[in-house]
């Protein structure tokens, strides 16, 4: 009734056929329908940071006690926006003495790949930009030339505490990225493919009539590869408690600490953005994706989908709001001597109950 | 280190120190904790890092010159005056009612205390006597000081430590009614200039005794939940358990006093050992820690916020309606000669050294500022830790620049 | 111990030193005040600090008052111990180059303190490891808690 | 229509490549010729895709320029500064280097030109990861596996040379 993507995809053909029809070639036509596709989900991808911004400043609000921002519009819903144009008009500064290119380019290289990573992320029935065989394997990696720019940004901007930010900020994404794939290898071999589309339409339905096929109710091995999963992708996107690289206190502001108006918007952008594709692909790989158990019916798929996804964003404004910080030496062991060994643990958890289904 | 997760559990630290000094009293051997001169370059392999003076997590404008070799500090040197107003210069030029006013000044997250602290020491010269109630407010304003203080300190550690959220409940929430209720007796929210010598300036307005004991009965709880959000949260206990440990040997001979020292298992107050006002007569422990490490600082000062409260109960259990003045003329000279008064203030002894030639304004005025003193252990405390426990050992030494600059 | 028992057994080594004498008319702390010479300073604190019944053990503070005439030094000693308490003064009289030894290596807490009295009073202390200002500019000209300081207006003036 | 667009953009790709290899041998800032190399890097990736090699590509791209290269990239940091790019990096054997180069680009094109004549690119959509898989557990799993034996004799011994010299026993 209310799936948007049947519908979308008719009135997409429609205007397709119109076009041809009025004298346009096909490859013009074929071009200009992946243009409004992915400027859709630019747009898109631009505005969920700005909900999550004003968010994360309500439950922040909200745990401390205090209000939030009031002011602008009814219950501050404004207040983004009003932010993002001082951003954007705001002075760019470029340090004297920084690397300029590499000053500029940061930004962008950080914050290109994350409209790339949106491609493939199933947002419910026919929603899907692209949907590609490998897109788990392809979100990682795309997502990690983001850590490129980290660095880029530590250099470029020629402050000590940039530098360590930058620092710090790389060894962290590389040692977390590793327990994050390997969190995710159990759900690739229950359900055979690196599509999320096909990850997630394996989890509709029900067992025993009750419980929802999501991967998360999976005994032990669902909960700890979720455990995983989220411990590491609060670590990618720089957060409380793993938000070394820009630990305020102890760096001044890390890595973005001499960027300035759109150039920091962007970086901003960037984080809220990961943190809502790290649990969009957390919806699709242990919660069932757009799957609404027996409502399913009655909400459309992309509505359960994109409520799941604020639910698990929401787990991450409650850990930075609540949770100290790591220091780096107890950040790096806590990867490597904890998540690692037990999300290879349980990988072969899954190899074993795979065999024994069998 | 995740895995050991201890929570709520209150861990009753017992306390090491009877009656005999740690301190061997016999011992002829000099402390061997002598400071070396800062090196004016970095080593060959290490890095020079200047934290501060606008650094987010120096508490006001403290600069830290550090030399690091790798991760660990080989030296450290506090860099102060950034905030110096000749405190003591300017209290020769006035009068001695007027450097009340001076004293809000100093340490500016306690300045009851250091009204107080001054006021004992010019009474000592004057010889008079103040008024019961009088004396009886003074503690009450001076131990919520002393929780407000602590709050602040809280919150701040928190933030340091990247804990966020403390700060705006215990700086926003708690600290904010205690100013409240400071307001309502005094007028002001900061610089009080509430404690004056002979007694208080005002009586307490009506209502205020029941609104501090409901605050008294509510904060039990509060402190309670700091304990759950913060002193015993697994990740603040791994960043701040065993980091810049300090002995009761190198604490005193470093002068250091206040919650730092009573952290290392050393128990000292100046409200017990040599006390003031009406604190003879109070019931209260001493909170002491075991190895004076970040997180027995903080504990101590956790513990001290209780301790408090019991003072503040029987404070107001006890107050009778009376004078709050004692008979002090609007002008008067100091007799001839030198006083020194001193007492518990939130970060240590806080005393006013005064040396008076009879004239309306004091020839001499020398503050002991624990803040100041209690800051160049710094030099000693931060070497051999990491970077990253710098900011650790600097939050947990809990300093007002304000006081340490003076 | 009480302060006559302090003098007596400071005595006992230091035979020349003296209590000072409480002025008609003035007042002062029951703390015992004892004048020391500068040359004999580091010794007697050395004895103060380490001997068994005395055990100063905590420098409370340091601090020093220009008499016009001269400098004092004045050293606040408690013992954690005993709880008793003595005031040492030493009395500086050249104005023009006034040195007192240092005895931060006794208790490291006089560190600072000597250097903000070196910074503020002009007074150096013989044997400090690191005399430098500590609180105003290093360029400073003066020491602004002497009497005869003239404060400069600057630009802020 | 088909055959042509491909051809193109691997034109277009090709052309990055060589451009931006050549800023990897000839900037003056180590950083910046580092972070050209993960861009020739993630290009290569880009024509691996355009070929139907998917998950090469991908591969690709998390481990060079997400793994390797952020390694590369932490070690210059950690050993250069920012305004290192004003120095020259000289060497004075380009002459030849870049000669033989030439040459060995020049014979290559040479052989490649006698195979490959007439093959325009043609982009594959078959999901390669299955076959990758069977391939490297099935049949080559023996020098998979050596490989990899390879790998962890050469993480043994960075760590050793890592340690100090107190540190080994």
């Amino acid at each position: 009734m209310l799936e948007l993507g049947p519908l979308l995809s008719r009135a997409f053909q429609a205007l397709q056929s119109w076009v041809i029809l009025h004298g346009v070639p096909p490859l013009a036509a074929w071009i200009l329908a992946k243009a409004i596709q992915v400027g859709v989900l630019v747009l898109l991808v631009s505005l969920v940071p700005m909900v999550l911004v004003y968010a994360e400043r309500k439950v922040a609000g909200f745990m401390q006690a205090r209000l939030g921002p009031m002011n602008v519009g009814p219950y501050g819903i404004f207040q983004t926006l009003a932010d993002g144009v001082k951003l954007i008009f705001k002075e760019d500064i470029i340090p004297v003495g920084s690397d300029r290119l590499m000053h500029i380019m940061a930004p962008m290289v950080v914050v290109s790949p994350v409209f790339v990573c949106f491609a493939p992320v199933p947002f419910g029935k026919g929603l899907i930009p692209i949907d590609l065989d490998i897109s788990v394997l392809f979100i990682f990696a795309i997502s990690g030339i983001s850590t490129i720019g980290v660095l880029m940004a530590g250099w470029g901007s020629g402050n000590k505490f940039s530098m360590l930010g930058g620092l710090r900020g790389a060894a962290q994404l590389v040692s977390y990225e590793i327990p994050r794939v390997l969190s995710v290898v159990p759900v690739l071999m229950v359900y055979g493919t690196l599509s999320l589309k096909s990850i997630a339409m394996g989890q509709v339905g029900l067992w025993h009539g009750f419980l929802p096929k999501w991967f998360i109710f999976y005994p032990f091995i669902g909960q700890l590869a979720f455990v995983i999963f989220l411990i590491a992708s609060v670590a990618e996107t720089n957060r409380t408690p793993f938000d070394i690289p820009e630990a305020e206190s102890e760096l001044v502001a890390g890595f973005h600490t001499e960027f300035s108006g759109l150039k920091f918007a962007l970086l901003f952008l960037a984080e809220y953005a990961y943190v809502f594709l790290s649990s969009a692909m957390a919806v699709a790989l242990f919660f069932g994706g757009g799957d609404g158990f027996t409502l399913g019916g009655w909400i459309p798929s992309w509505f359960w989908f994109l409520g799941k996804t604020f639910a698990i964003v929401f787990l991450f404004l409650w850990f930075r709001w609540t949770f100290p910080r790591l220091r780096v030496d107890q950040l790096m062991q806590f990867c490597w001597k904890f998540l690692l060994p037990w999300s290879i643990v349980n990988v072969g958890l899954t190899g074993l109950m795979i065999l024994l289904r069998k | 280190m995740i895995g050991k997760v201890i929570r709520s559990v209150k861990i009753t630290l017992p306390n090491p120190i009877g009656t005999t000094n740690p301190l061997m009293a016999n011992s002829t051997s000099l402390p061997t904790i002598a400071p070396e001169v800062f090196p004016q370059q970095a080593p060959a392999n290490g890095m020079f890092i200047s934290l501060g003076p606008q650094h987010p997590s120096t508490h006001g404008v403290l600069r830290v010159a550090i030399t690091t070799d790798g991760e660990v500090v080989t030296s450290a040197q506090p860099d102060i005056g950034y905030l110096h107003r000749a405190t003591e210069k300017l209290a020769e030029k006035r009068t001695y009612p007027q450097i009340i006013v001076l004293t809000d000044r100093l340490d500016y997250l306690a300045a009851m205390t250091n009204n107080w602290s001054y006021c004992l020491a010019v009474e000592k010269l004057l010889g008079v006597a103040i008024p019961e109630r009088a004396d009886y407010l003074r503690i009450i304003v001076g131990e919520l000081q002393r929780i407000a203080s602590h709050c602040v300190f809280l919150g701040t550690y928190g933030i340091d430590i990247g804990a966020f959220t403390p700060f705006l409940i215990a700086f926003g929430r708690e600290r904010e009614r205690i100013i409240d209720l400071f307001e309502e007796i005094c007028g002001a929210r900061l610089t009080y200039n509430y404690i004056r010598i002979g007694g208080v300036m005002a009586d307490s307005p009506d209502g205020w005794e029941t609104k501090v004991s409901k605050f008294v009965k509510e904060m039990y709880g509060r402190i309670d939940e700091y304990d759950t959000l913060l002193t015993y949260n697994p990740i603040f206990m791994d960043r701040t358990k065993n980091v810049g440990k300090m002995s009761q040997e190198m604490a005193v001979a470093w002068g250091i006093t206040g919650p730092n020292l009573r952290a290392t298992g050393f128990k000292a107050d100046v409200r017990k050992d040599d006390p003031y006002g009406l604190f003879s007569k109070m019931k209260f422990d001493i909170p002491v820690g075991k190895q004076g490490d970040c997180w027995e600082r903080y504990w101590v000062r956790i513990q001290e916020m209780r301790e408090s409260l019991k003072i503040i109960e029987q404070a107001l259990a006890a107050m009778q309606p009376g004078e709050t003045m004692g008979k002090i003329p609007k002008t008067f000279r100091v007799p001839a000669g030198e006083g020194y008064g001193h007492l518990e203030a939130p970060r240590g002894d806080l005393g006013f050294y005064i040396v008076s030639d009879s004239s309306p304004s004091p020839y001499r005025m020398h503050i002991r500022a624990p803040s100041f003193i209690n800051l160049q252990v710094l030099q000693v405390l931060l070497k051999d830790w990491k970077v990253s426990d710098v900011i650790a050992i600097l939050g947990s030494i809990d300093i007002v620049l304000g006081e340490v600059d003076r | 111990m009480t302060t006559q028992e302090l003098l007596t057994s400071i005595q006992a080594k230091f035979p020349g030193l003296q209590e000072i004498p409480k002025v008609q008319g003035q007042v002062r702390g029951d703390e015992l005040y004892v004048a020391v010479p500068a040359d004999q300073l580091v010794e007697l604190c050395r004895f103060l600090r380490f001997d068994p019944p005395l055990s100063f053990d905590f420098l409370s503070f340091v601090t020093s008052t220009d008499w016009k005439t001269h400098f004092e030094v004045v050293y606040y000693l408690v013992s954690t111990l005993h709880k008793h308490k003595l005031v040492l003064k030493v009395k500086v009289e050249d104005r023009a180059k006034p040195e007192v030894p240092s005895i931060a290596t006794l208790w490291p807490t006089a560190d600072w303190q000597e250097r903000e009295i070196f910074d503020l009073m002009g007074i150096r202390f013989a044997g400090h490891y690191n005399m430098r200002r500590i609180l105003l500019p290093d360029d400073w000209e003066g020491y602004p808690l002497r009497k005869d300081y003239v404060a400069k207006p600057d630009r802020y003036d | 229509m088909e055959r042509t667009l491909p051809t193109l953009i691997f034109a277009c790709m090709a052309i990055l490549l060589i451009g931006l290899s050549l800023i990897v041998v000839t900037a003056r800032s180590v950083f910046r010729g580092a972070v050209a190399l993960t861009a020739a890097l993630g290009v290569v990736a880009a024509l691996f895709a355009l070929l139907g090699a998917d998950f090469v590509a991908a591969s690709q791209l998390l481990i060079y320029v997400g793994g390797i290269m952020i390694i590369m990239l932490f070690v210059i940091m950690l050993s250069q500064r920012p305004l290192d790019h004003l120095d020259r990096q000289t060497n004075e054997q380009w002459v030849w280097g870049a000669f033989f180069a030439l040459a060995i680009s020049c014979a290559l094109i040479m052989q490649f030109r006698a195979v490959y004549r007439g093959v325009f690119v043609t982009t594959v959509a078959t999901p390669t990861t299955a076959s990758i898989g069977r391939l490297l557990l099935g049949d080559m799993v023996v020098p998979f596996e050596a490989v990899s034996l390879v790998l962890l004799a050469a993480l043994v011994g960075a760590v050793y040379f890592g340690l100090d010299g107190k540190d080994r026993t």
